[in-house]
């Protein structure tokens, strides 16, 4: 299936899992924030989000600025 | 009272009245070498989207992890209230912390903030249990209205953001100050070199708060250490009281006493 | 080098780039520790006559020596070339000092130097071997014929004296500074804030001399210390080379991967 | 006699010498310097100079100023 | 174009880009010759409650009418949007105009408006059939939203109400102008003496308006005339393209042929 | 009483307070148009040895002549006494005029004013019986010795020459006239657009004299009707008596008779 | 009856019209601008409004102002 | 012989005047003055002068400055 990642279409599997996806990204997970279709999923919630074709991820992190 | 001491809001109290921020160094050595030599003790950091090809690489959280550094996440880059509501829940999703810098970028060029969009997102933030610090122009009026909206400070530019102007109105910012005694008002944007700082500070601001005027220095860690220095040399000369402005000159010498006088 | 390390002249150099005056404090006790809180090891007294109704109390040249302080008489009060070497020559008798600050007014009302007679003054306090800092003003033509004369520094004026007006002429500063890259240039006179000689470092003075904003300001001390940040907080901004001023803004924070962006 | 001692006229005996003159003001002469008619007596100095009828003497310190 | 040509705003084209208020004047004698030495053709007048006990005084108004000036009345004193509507229609009732200069005042103390309700009355008073000139601050997002909402020009001011300290904030004001090139932009208040509105026109200002700094001078009619030569010499000086400024001198006389030089 | 009325000195009195250079025009035409609108009744010209190998090519003084304006040769470009001297001779014998702008220039780059030279200068020529205004800088005690050397008037700068940068100094000016009762003070040099030449006025100077401020604008004929008009208007405004700056507003509207008010 | 009129306290005869109030005032009617209640009264409308006890008049006029 | 012109080595017939070398030039004589080795010589002069070796003249006139 196709996700919308970071604006970049992604392909996963079916029945992938957030934490699959965020896994397979390498991130140290304590600093990043995941919302899914527009609704933050906590930290701890990952395991049991399964996505769906054309779901729209965004995770973010803290970089520089002002 | 909020003049007096050092610098409160949201009931944490810095031990510094210089906040700065982290974007644009050269490199993460010298940003955490600026950083540590401009004393403060809080940061502010951009909410952006990880970016998918890379992995592991050391950025600047480590450096402000290790420094023990309170962490204020922005929401620049934000042109409505409800993109900035969105960017302050996800930074602090990923900072763990309540505090957040709102901006709504009003104009493109000149990155003036919207603060019809600003006080909107304010007040969203505020019950969302936010400890809300909002970037506004020297507006008194607004200000008061952020301040009514429960903003923890009011943080309102001396010059556009980057421009490295100083303060471009001191009268407004005087009378923004006077106005608002409640809550700490801290000047965020336009400082470009360490007098600009001394100036606002003088003008009875709590605290300053600046990043390009220090990573882009020529050498960000002097910068950063004339930039502390002249936040605390201003501070004491608010609170000194300095003397008036005469429009002649007034000896500082005895007038008395002169060698050679006729008594 | 002249305007790299501390500030140095006549072979001595001192640890301070600021240099305070010793008139006008309220009390000895108060002078005495708003020395000590600006850092200074150099200061300014003038010569005049011992008052004859009055002996053995206490005086300002007790807290001096205590404090062990290199000791700058003045000619303050003289109007002409002829007594100020006059007064210049009492006062390196009377403290055993070669050095002296030469000023010779021209105008009662504004004190402003006459540069005629302070140039004859130099020549003349040179070639009897004193260590010579001249009170001008900002015209480098003058500064340059000082120079010439043998000054071991050119000591212009922000402002009048006492005035507490700041910075009156920048750009006059700047180029006078530019011109005399021989000798020290200390900005002596005008300042009344923290920002004021934070400004005249940033212009790239050697150094700033004052008396009035700190002694006249409603707590000297802290004022003291204020002027001491100040002097530092504009030298290191000098060094660090500030940004460039910018018309319009420049993001601070990321420009791209903004959350719900398109790529 | 009389001399003009800091602008103001004064008696003294004749044959004062000037340490005379300044030992009664008290001083600490450590500090002072003298002028007598327009020349300076170095420190050392004052025991020898006998004061003559309308010598002008001004005795000065160093006090605060800027 | 806004820009060219004279003040146009309403369909109406006036002759002068100065437009004068009719308060504070000592005499209606004064003020006639004022007005007339502005060459003013619209002027500024308040609305207010008729007093009980008078009748049949001359009026300022029979000043205009004779004078033939169009009438702008204005919303002074109202600190809501709805007072401003309210006193808006009943100054077009009293003077028979379509024209209101909108001020919703935010703070006693500075009157500076509070821009909220400014918009909020705009956009009630254009649906209205209103010809709509909002005084406001330099805040250029305001200014767009101003514009947006119909107004026929934006009225920024250059420093509090009868304050006579002159633009504060040069680099907002040319901010502003650059942003909102569709309708006129005319400078409201803090003008205090030729020069500042000579500044205000050579940002590129549309026009300029004022009260105090013209009745409240000395000599009100020397000021108005002063006043419309500094507005047109400013406009002058706008278009005509100044000199760039230069950190050096540049010399003006021929650096060639010089008496006694070697070729 | 040089304050009054129209500007005179050496016994003329001019019909302007503006005086224009002739230097550096694009060409005969646009420098003929510009004089005229400058409304200029003298004008300075520069003595400089003819070029061998032209002859009969029309020249500026053909312009000037026909109409029929007064001449103030300068003697740009001499950097002692003597050179001055020999200048001014010259210039008078090819000008016929005993009029003369003193220039004794100290400093290539700034083309800052040798006073000493300058002086020096001055008294030979007002011996040899020419009526000299010298070019000097905003020092009072300089501007006191020109004076006393019988100087028909003082030129102080407002900033280098051709630099555009305007009043650098507007307190030392303000002193300066005060100080100079007795004869014309003409702001000499720095002037770039027309609030320059509007401040000079305002501070009470007798007159203002230009050159690259017209000459290198982009439209010269306009920029001289500005400068034209910008002086008038700010000397009106001086002799109007402008209003005191105030920290804070106060309303040009009665404050009484509100529309809805309790009484 | 009782109006108030500019926010004075007025009496006026019952069954007064708004003309005849504004008439006593001696004003130049070319010139005013009146509300009864909040709302606007056109200028030739006075005659043919009757006021009402607790009326609120405000009649204004154009001054001075800046 | 040789002059120094303006600054430049000239030739001119020996015994010719300032009047004939200015002549030359065609210059409006109105407008100019002359120097001759450091002194001016008066307009109506010119013809009286007669020019030797070496000699040093200076011709200027007045042109566009501020």
């Amino acid at each position: 299936m196709q996700l919308l990642l970071n604006g970049s279409a992604t392909e996963a599997p079916e029945g992938a899992t957030l934490e699959s996806v965020i896994g397979r990204l390498g991130l140290p997970v304590a600093r990043v924030a995941v919302e899914r279709n527009g609704a933050i999923v906590p930290r701890g919630q990952y395991a049991g989000v399964v996505l769906a074709e054309g779901d729209v991820i965004e995770v973010v992190t803290l970089v520089g600025g002002g | 009272m909020a003049r007096k001491g050092s610098l409160m809001f949201g009931g944490r109290e810095l031990g510094s009245r210089l906040i700065v921020g982290t974007g644009k160094y050269p490199s993460l050595v010298v940003a955490r070498r600026a950083i540590e030599a401009s004393g403060a003790t809080m940061v502010t950091v951009a909410v952006r989207r990880v970016e998918l090809g890379k992995r592991g690489e050391p950025s600047i959280l480590d450096v402000l992890t290790d420094l023990k550094l309170a962490i204020l996440p922005n929401t620049a880059g934000c042109y409505t209230a409800d993109e900035a509501v969105r960017v302050a829940r996800l930074g602090r999703e990923a900072g763990l912390s309540e505090l957040v810098k709102v901006e709504v970028i009003g104009d493109e060029k000149t990155l003036l903030p919207d603060n019809e969009g600003l006080l909107q997102a304010t007040r969203t933030l505020v019950k969302d249990g936010f400890v809300v610090l909002p970037y506004t122009n020297d507006d008194l009026v607004v200000a008061k209205r952020l301040r009514d909206a429960g903003a923890a400070a009011v943080m309102p530019l001396g010059a556009p953001i980057g421009s490295g102007l100083g303060i471009q109105n001191a009268l407004n910012l005087r009378l923004l100050i006077e106005a608002i005694p409640e809550i700490p008002v801290i000047v965020d944007a336009g400082v470009g070199t360490a007098s600009d700082a001394a100036i606002a500070m003088e003008l009875g601001a709590d605290g300053v708060l600046m990043n390009t005027g220090i990573a882009g220095a020529r050498d960000p860690v002097a910068m950063a250490r004339a930039m502390r220095l002249a936040v605390e040399a201003g501070r004491l000369a608010y609170e000194a009281g300095r003397i008036e402005k005469k429009p002649y000159a007034t000896a500082s010498s005895p007038e008395t006493g002169r060698v050679g006088g006729n008594r």
